[in-house]
């Protein structure tokens, strides 16, 4: 049963790297770095579940817990952006290059 | 027949031991003058003589210490100094050819000197000239007297060192300059020759010292392959020296120096060097009738005819007697490639010729020092009761030089002439044929120069010359009226060489009445009395006639200049030019290319890093999967 | 423990370090004191020189401190003959540098006025001369590996800030070119080195010691192309030799002097000692390529040469084509060659310094390397335009000067080497022996085109050689000349440490003669 | 059932260092919260200094006492062995001198929420505010990039990236000049960053499937019984490696270094290409030759084409860059895959992977202190809109400055690495280590770790040509007429300059004490 589980959390990290990928509001970026990151907290607790201990889901604690920290720091800098440049667009921040 | 006598180790003092001042003083002379420069202006000339005279003396008396000695001991080695440790040492050779040679070298050029005072004492470099003819002396006795190659060589490029700052004397004529760097460069082509034939030599018979060859030699005959290829490098270098065919070409640009230098250098001493070198190595590398020695004699038989040809077309006094000089050298080289027979024959016309060639340059520049340096023979014309003294030695130079009867040149060229004709007639008949040719064209100088009519510029004042320049000229006109019979009758010459240079089967005998000898008398007679057709009883053209086409032949010198051109200096440019190109666009442009290749692919490169977060986003994403898939590829394998 | 080399080595960088801190304003001072300390070390030297014992060991005055430990590195320093006289080369050639770089920096007008050199720092200049002597002496005076690698590198750096500050027009293409040439082989035997400390796994670099340990051939041969790449770079061989021709052209000539005449030999002095003796077979098995390339920079070098129109790059080119002797006779193996070929290497650096030089002088007075703007120099400067050609024979090796002794010699122990059977090796001594024509091609074109003539317009206001050039020059015409009929000081030193070099490589090929004698 | 909670047993005395660097960041914190605003600067500097100068001298301490634990602490989540003293005693000592550079006025904005151009920025500048709040957040960082290397378990790994990163993406965007610049920086650092940290996490989860725990000690255990071709593994493997090879910006994961580089404020550029760097290569090593050691027959040769990239990729793309910082980045690149040639100098022999980390450890001292001295000469170049980036305004420094032109150019020729320079022993104990171990006998790379030093050559001589671009620049060029003004230095920038002068030809000079050092951490190897 573990293997749906994996399959899922797979689902979820691919379906957060594309948006990574093809999203260009920040803030729709971000969100789906923390789709990543949950989706391996479900890898852990899953992986929990099948090894039979509960370090994976202290592990997701942690993961929470480091996530929001990252939204506080991911925020900040994202509005300090979009004061200046009225645009929360990652393209439009693009003075370096080559 | 006998090989050379053994050299024998000189352990005693005495004159021979100190045979190294004759080099010694010239070179001191040269040093202080080139040294002290300036200061010395005033009284250069004079220690360039005295230096001379010195060295003169030494070889006098070193001459007489070895003709006092027996025969079998008349060749002393004099160790100098270890020069190049293991291979070889700095030392002297003594023996009759040497001090024959050193005799004629340190005479003629004290002579010469001598005459220089007068010749150069408008020149307001007279110094530094003196000191060029003394570094000249000095190189010129160390080639002959050294006892190996390597000091030879020393000696033979001091000599093409000293010949190139001659000629370039008056390096601001660009005519002067391009002469002396061609001098030099086709010396250099013989030189490399020489340097390779001494590769052999060593490589062979691992010494490069006389004493030593002739022992080795002794104890192992040479076999056939080795000794040819010496013997044929030695003749490049040789012809290099010598002028003769196919390096000629020099010998006739470099009468762009001063008389008394083509005289010394360029008629007397220097360009018999080949010579020398022939006889010196004959015992050891020209066996009689080898590959090698023919080929001796069929460069000398060559470069007569040659020589002779080109010396019928020239107006210019000087150039005239040059191409004589390398026809005459060919007789030499003639004479040395009939081995120990024809060595005498060599060596006396070499003596001889020094006398009477340096005696016809030395009145070719008296004349031209009393017609404002004019050297066209054309503007000459009547000169000889202006210019007695210079006429009357003249004079006699060119009878000894056509051979007339019991003269200098007589006795030496009609030995070997007949010495050729017994042993390589075909050869020996074209010396007859060259003989006849020098008397038409020595005739023909003669009447240009000092008979007819006056055909002198306007501002022409010809006068004798000073004492000083006189002097020399008698002195030498004695030596080319006597000093062939001395040498050749009752074969004193041959005898006295012969520990030196071996002997020949049979002693030759000098025949006056030989064939050979009427033929080349008559031939001689023949030329002379068409000289005088064409040129002494008839008006010569102030301006030359445009001639045959044998005419334009001969005075473009053979096409030399032009073959060496197309043969060798086109193609060398256009070597040079793409040998440079390729260096700044082959491979430097490799070079350059690489680092703009390198700098492009970096140009281009960085526009992969597009400033947008997202695509680096991908960039990490595709090297988590390139990752991945190398990883478990690796693992899989 | 001798504390000569140590000596030797601290005198000029201490004396760098005064010169640097001199106060500003005090140029004349520095140069004085420069010209001091350059011969102090020059006196040191011959001290030393004296006491080398010819018959003695191998590396004298040895000294061997621990530098790192961790890498198995020594400070070791000792000279065998053919390191001394190229120590002795760079003692003598420093103080002549000096005076003759004596304006270099302080910014030169030509005979028109116009500016041909701003002014520059002297301080720097004279103290990167000094720094760089005291890396001369520590490259050729090394016995450890790893310390012959440092001093081989960082050699470069004051020789890249001489050219880049003090050159000509070009300078900065030129020093670029110059270090990352030198560097991209430097690197390459850093590889090598490694390397060799590796595979020998004696955990040392001293030389004596790593002798004859690698014992693989295919090991040998990866090793000494590492190493062969770099010496031939810094030699320079045909065809990695294009950075000379612009770093020499644009090199102030006393810069240009060093570089050429002494930095170059650690290429070739690396060959003989390096490539050779730790990689015997693979130096026998890559001879003959070897002496081809070396043959073709011969001719080669000599065909380019006649064709420059720059004094300096011509000269550049003579030397790639003397170089080529230079690596011959390393290669063909025998007693003769390679003694030739370490005499070369002291000759070469006396006739091209010397050369380098007086053509320095000519371009100082015209503000010109071009060939074509000169013309009847000899009449103005009579003096200046006889050092100019006595230096210009040197360069094509006539016979009574120093260089004739070395060619000669390289050439023939080329031509009788026995080492791998005579054939081939005769063929590329009788082609190097091309050289001699086309040598006298391209020095007296350009004497005929610079000294010889109608005297052109600008040149008319020349000034002949002052003291100071003369004192410049003199030397070196003496030391070229006494040596032309003397080599047997330079020999006797050298000669025994190529014969522990045959022997090392093992070769038999004894000196001609003892050879001659058995027959 | 006795379920009482047992407490967690923590090794203060050995994690002092680092719980010393953590408990200032508080404090800094909490003067943050309740000093005056006037105060909090002449509060912060002290605090930053000596709390990191006490650090290092525990570091000190416990290296001097010898008692150098042989076991994890702190229930097996931290592993203070001998190369986690030598990393910490090098982190504590960059991150010191760059706290002098970041105490010098002018670098950080005056108040990052007012809008670049906008009055409140005039406003804020006119009353000479400063962000004090750089102080403990570069705390934090430091605290972080102590413990991301010395984490003996992927948690603690995890939790040390994060506090290592968090600040720093912060700290980017705090430039006081060129604000654009700066606040992209930022955001492409964090979203890049975040990126990344989730597949080092997903990495985690993956190995944390295969062997049950997340602890080094336990992966190794589990790799040495478990089938080693579980796609589980290796995927986890290869995540792992993206996350920490993007942290040493590693080709292909380079691509946010001259970003970030450029547009960072130069002493937290400093801080970045020395401190981070160092704990990132800390970590990789931890990671890869503890956890996965007995994995190097397959990442090895993966190892092997990500050096080859990452020093051509760094070396070429280098020599067409126009701005000094971008330039350096680039630098960075082409070091980080020198250092990768020594992460790969390791397989199953103890003694030889003693030299090759000591090599490794050596390399990053002495890259890293250049490093902190070159950009503290960058900060000194300045126009009037802040640094002189752009080379172009470098022409002719040697002229107008020589002796900081000269500092530089030695700098400069320490990173190409030139004999008696510290950096040419730095690339020489690399090279000198992947050789030894590819030669050793059962390494299956044995030719291939030359070829990759051969090819690292090239690329040195590549990369040379780049710093000796600059020297040109700065020597042979004429200056150009309105050039950029050299700052006069603080104290603190002269310190800076000073300290890593002295290093980097100290080091050239006589490098056997660093050495020796070295050894010394290395000799033990990693905790297991």
């Amino acid at each position: 049963m573990t293997t749906h589980y994996l399959v899922l959390s797979g689902l979820l990290f691919a379906i957060g790297a594309m948006g990574v990928l093809i999203r260009r509001n920040a803030i729709v970026v971000f969100m789906c770095v923390e789709l990543m990151l949950n989706a391996c907290n479900l890898a852990f607790v899953a992986f929990a579940r099948q090894n039979g201990n509960l370090e994976g889901q202290i592990i997701a604690f942690f993961v929470m817990v480091v996530a929001a920290a990252e939204v506080v720091v991911g925020l900040a800098i994202i509005v300090t952006i979009f004061r200046t440049r009225r645009s929360a667009s990652v393209d439009d921040a693009n003075l370096l290059k080559y | 027949m006998e090989s050379p006598a053994e050299i024998v180790q000189h352990t005693a003092g005495g004159m021979i031991g100190a045979s190294w001042l004759m080099i010694a003083f010239p070179l001191l002379g040269a040093a202080i003058l080139l040294i002290l420069g300036r200061m010395t202006n005033r009284w250069g000339h004079l220690l360039g003589v005295a230096m001379s005279l010195a060295s003169f003396v030494v070889a006098v008396l070193t001459f007489l210490e070895i003709i006092g000695l027996p025969a079998e001991q008349r060749r002393q080695a004099v160790h100098l100094y270890e020069f190049i440790p293991g291979m070889v040492d700095m030392g002297l050779l003594i023996d009759p050819l040497s001090i024959s040679f050193a005799l004629l070298i340190t005479g003629v050029g004290s002579l010469i000197h001598i005459y220089s005072i007068g010749y150069m004492s408008h020149d307001p470099e007279r110094r530094r000239f003196f000191s060029y003819l003394n570094l000249f002396v000095a190189a010129m006795l160390l080639l002959v007297l050294a006892d190996n190659y390597v000091g030879l060589f020393i000696g033979w490029e001091g000599v093409g060192l000293a010949s190139y700052l001659l000629i370039g004397f008056w390096q601001f004529k660009p005519s002067a300059a391009v002469a002396a760097k061609k001098a030099f460069i086709v010396n250099r082509v013989g030189d490399f020759g020489l340097l390779v034939g001494m590769f052999i030599i060593l490589a062979t018979f691992h010494t490069l010292t006389f004493s030593e060859l002739g022992k080795q030699i002794a104890e192992h005959p040479p076999s056939g392959g080795a000794v040819t290829a010496i013997g044929l490098l030695l003749l490049l270098g040789a012809c290099g020296k010598s002028a003769q065919l196919p390096l000629q070409s020099w010998l006739l640009d470099a009468m762009e120096g001063p008389t008394p230098v083509s005289a010394l250098i360029h008629a007397a001493t220097m360009v018999t060097a080949g010579v020398y070198l022939v006889v010196r190595s004959g015992a050891f590398f020209f066996p009689p009738d080898s590959t090698q020695a023919i080929a001796v004699s069929v460069v000398g038989a060559a470069t007569l005819l040659a020589g002779a040809i080109i010396g019928c077309a020239k107006d210019d006094i000087k150039k005239g007697l040059a191409g004589s000089t390398m026809s005459q050298i060919g007789y030499m080289m003639l004479g040395a490639g009939l081995g120990p027979a024809g060595y005498a024959f060599a060596i006396g016309h070499l003596i001889t010729h020094g006398f009477f060639k340096a005696d016809l340059f030395l009145g070719a520049g008296s004349v031209m020092h009393g017609m404002n340096d004019e050297v066209n023979m054309r503007k000459y014309g009547g000169l000889r009761k202006h210019m007695p003294i210079t006429f009357a030695t003249f004079f006699i130079g060119y009878l000894a030089i056509i051979g007339f009867p019991l003269l200098s040149g007589y006795f030496t060229k009609d030995g070997i002439i007949e010495t050729a004709v017994h042993h390589q007639p075909i050869l020996g008949w074209l010396a007859v044929l060259g003989a006849g040719i020098t008397g038409f064209y020595m005739s023909r100088m003669v009447f240009m120069t000092f008979f007819g009519e006056k055909r002198w510029e306007k501002d022409a004042h010809p006068h004798e010359s000073p004492a000083v320049m006189t002097w020399p000229l008698m002195i030498l006109s004695i030596g080319a009226l006597f000093l062939g019979g001395y040498l050749i009758l009752s074969n004193r010459l041959y005898f006295f060489l012969s520990p030196a240079v071996g002997t020949a089967e049979a002693t030759p005998e000098f025949d006056f009445a030989s064939t050979a000898g009427l033929v080349t008398l008559a031939l001689v007679a023949v030329g002379a009395g068409f000289a005088w057709v064409r040129y002494g009883r008839a008006e010569v053209p102030a301006v030359a006639p445009r001639g045959s086409f044998l005419t334009t032949f001969a005075r473009r010198d053979l096409y030399g200049d032009a073959l060496n051109e197309s043969l060798f200096m086109r193609p060398g440019q256009w070597l040079t030019r793409f040998a440079v190109y390729f260096d700044n666009r082959g491979i430097d442009g490799l070079v350059n290319g690489l680092a703009a290749g390198i700098g492009g692919t970096s140009g281009r490169l960085r526009r992969i890093q597009t400033g947008f977060a997202r695509s680096y986003a991908l960039s990490i994403l595709f090297g988590a999967a390139l990752l991945a898939g190398a990883l478990l590829l690796v693992g899989n394998i | 423990m001798s504390p000569w080399l140590p000596i030797l080595m601290a005198v000029p960088v201490l004396g760098a370090i005064v010169v640097a801190l001199l106060p500003k304003g005090s140029d004349k001072l520095a140069k004085q004191a420069t010209l001091l300390v350059s011969l102090v070390v020059l006196v040191l030297t011959l001290v030393m020189a004296v006491q080398f014992k010819t018959g003695g060991p191998r590396f004298q005055f040895q000294a061997v401190y621990d530098w790192i430990p961790s890498f198995g590195v020594k400070f070791g320093v000792g000279v065998d003959g053919i390191a001394l006289v190229l120590i002795a080369l760079s003692a003598v050639l420093v103080p002549i540098v000096v005076l003759a770089s004596w304006h270099d920096a302080d910014g030169t007008q030509s005979a028109d006025g116009t500016l041909i050199t701003p002014k520059r720092s002297v301080k720097t200049y004279f103290s990167l001369l000094l720094v760089l002597e005291a890396m001369m002496i520590g490259v050729f005076a090394s016995t450890d590996i790893f310390l012959f690698y440092v001093f081989f590198e960082a050699m470069l750096i004051p020789m890249y800030f001489m050219i880049g500050s003090y050159g000509g027009a070009q300078r900065s293409y030129a020093a670029v070119k110059f270090l990352l040439y030198s560097l991209f082989g430097g690197l390459l035997m850093l590889v090598a080195v490694i390397a060799l400390y590796v595979v020998a796994g004696k955990g040392t670099f001293m030389f004596p010691e790593l002798v004859g340990v690698i014992q693989d051939p295919a090991t040998q041969k990866w090793l000494f192309a590492g190493f062969f790449i770099a010496f031939a770079i810094k030699a320079p061989l045909w065809p990695v030799h294009t950075w000379l021709p612009d770093a020499a052209a644009q090199a102030p000539a006393g810069a240009a002097v060093l570089l050429v005449g002494v930095l170059d030999k650690v290429g070739t002095f690396g060959m003989l000692r390096f490539c050779l003796e730790l990689f015997p077979d693979a130096a026998k098995a890559f001879t003959m390529p070897i002496v081809v390339l070396a043959v073709i920079s011969i001719i080669y070098g000599a065909i380019v040469a006649i064709g420059q129109t720059d004094m300096k790059r011509l000269i550049a080119y003579t030397s790639i084509s003397h170089f080529g002797f230079i690596v011959m006779g390393v290669f063909a193996m025998s007693q003769v060659s390679q003694s030739g070929a370490a005499l070369y290497m002291v000759n070469h650096g006396f006739a091209t310094g010397a050369l380098f030089l007086a053509a320095g002088f000519l371009i100082a007075r015209r503000g010109s390397p071009h060939i074509a703007d000169y013309g009847g120099v000899q009449k103005v400067t009579p003096l200046l335009a006889g050092f100019f050609l006595i230096a210009g024979l040197a360069g094509l090796s006539l016979p009574g000067l120093s260089s004739f002794v070395s060619e000669f010699m390289v050439m023939i122990g080329t031509y009788t080497s026995s080492a791998f059977g005579s054939g081939a090796l005769a063929v590329a001594a009788i082609v190097s022996a091309l050289a001699v024509i086309l040598a006298a091609v391209y020095i007296l074109w350009m004497v005929q085109r610079t000294l010889n003539g109608p005297t052109a317009e600008p040149v008319k206001a020349f000034k002949d050689l002052n003291v100071r050039e003369i004192v410049v020059l003199a030397p070196l015409i003496a030391l070229i000349i006494g040596f032309g009929f003397f080599p047997k000081p330079l020999l006797d030193v050298i000669n025994p440490t190529v014969t522990q070099t045959l022997v090392n490589v093992k070769v038999d090929n004894p000196a001609i003669a003892e050879k001659g004698a058995g027959q | 059932m006795n379920d009482a909670v047992v407490a967690p047993t923590i090794e203060y005395g050995t994690l002092a260092p680092m719980l010393l660097v953590f408990g200032a960041a508080v404090v800094g914190v909490l003067v943050e919260a309740f000093a005056p605003r006037y105060m909090r600067k002449s509060i912060h500097v002290p605090l930053t200094l000596l709390s990191l100068a006490g650090a290092f001298a525990l570091v000190i301490v416990q290296v001097v006492k010898g008692a150098v634990p042989t076991a994890p602490v702190a229930m097996g989540a931290v592993a203070v062995d001998g190369p986690s003293l030598f990393i910490w005693g090098v982190i504590l000592v960059l991150s010191f001198v760059c706290v002098l550079m970041i105490n010098d006025e002018g670098h950080f904005v005056a108040s990052a929420a007012a809008v670049p151009g906008s009055a409140d920025e005039e406003e804020a500048e006119a009353a000479g505010g400063s962000h004090t709040e750089v102080y403990p957040l570069v705390l934090f960082a430091v605290g972080g990039m102590l413990l991301f290397p010395a984490s003996h378990d992927l948690l603690t790994m995890f939790v040390g990236l994060e506090v290592m990163s968090l600040p720093l993406y912060l700290l980017c965007g705090l430039a006081r000049r060129r604000r654009l610049l700066s606040q992209e920086a930022s955001m492409k650092y964090f979203l890049l960053g975040a990126f990344s940290s989730a597949f080092f996490l997903y990495g985690t989860a993956m190995i944390y499937g295969f062997a049950g725990t997340v602890s080094f000690t336990g992966i190794n255990k589990a790799l040495s019984t478990g089938s080693l071709l579980d796609p589980i593994l290796l995927l986890g493997l290869s995540l792992l490696g993206v996350g920490l090879l993007f942290k040493i910006g590693a080709a292909p994961f380079q691509a946010w270094k001259p970003d970030v580089y450029q547009g960072a404020p130069t002493p937290i550029t400093a801080l970045m290409a020395s401190g981070t760097l160092v704990a990132a290569v800390g970590a990789l090593l931890r990671v890869f030759w503890v956890a996965l050691g007995n994995l190097d027959w397959d990442w090895r040769p993966v190892m092997w084409a990500v050096a080859a990239l990452t020093m051509v990729v760094g070396a070429i793309l280098a020599i067409t860059q126009t701005d000094i910082k971008r330039m350096l980045a680039y630098s960075s690149i082409a070091h980080a895959g020198f250092l990768l040639i020594g992460v790969m100098a390791t397989f199953d022999k103890s003694a030889q992977n003693a030299k090759s980390l000591s090599a490794i450890m050596f390399y990053l001292l002495v890259y890293s202190i250049t490093t902190v001295g070159a950009f503290a000469v960058v900060t000194m170049v300045r126009d009037p809109g802040g640094e002189a980036g752009h080379l172009s305004r470098w022409a002719g420094l040697g002229k107008r400055s020589p002796i900081l032109a000269g500092i530089f150019a030695f700098f400069l020729l320490a990173f190409a690495g030139i004999p008696l320079t510290s950096g040419f022993f730095g690339k020489y104990a690399v090279f000198a280590a992947a050789l030894a171990s590819g030669s050793e006998a059962g390494d299956s790379l044995g030719g291939w770790m030359t070829g990759l030093v051969v090819l690292g050559v090239v690329a040195s001589a590549i990369a040379a040509f780049f710093y000796v671009r600059v020297i040109v620049l700065m020597f042979f060029s004429d200056p150009a007429a309105d050039g950029p003004s050299i700052a006069v230095p603080s104290m603190g920038t002269v310190a800076v300059i000073a300290i890593s002068l002295l290093i980097t030809v100290g080091v050239g000079l006589f490098p056997q004490p660093m050495l020796d050092l070295a050894n010394q951490a290395a000799s033990g190897l990693f905790i297991r």
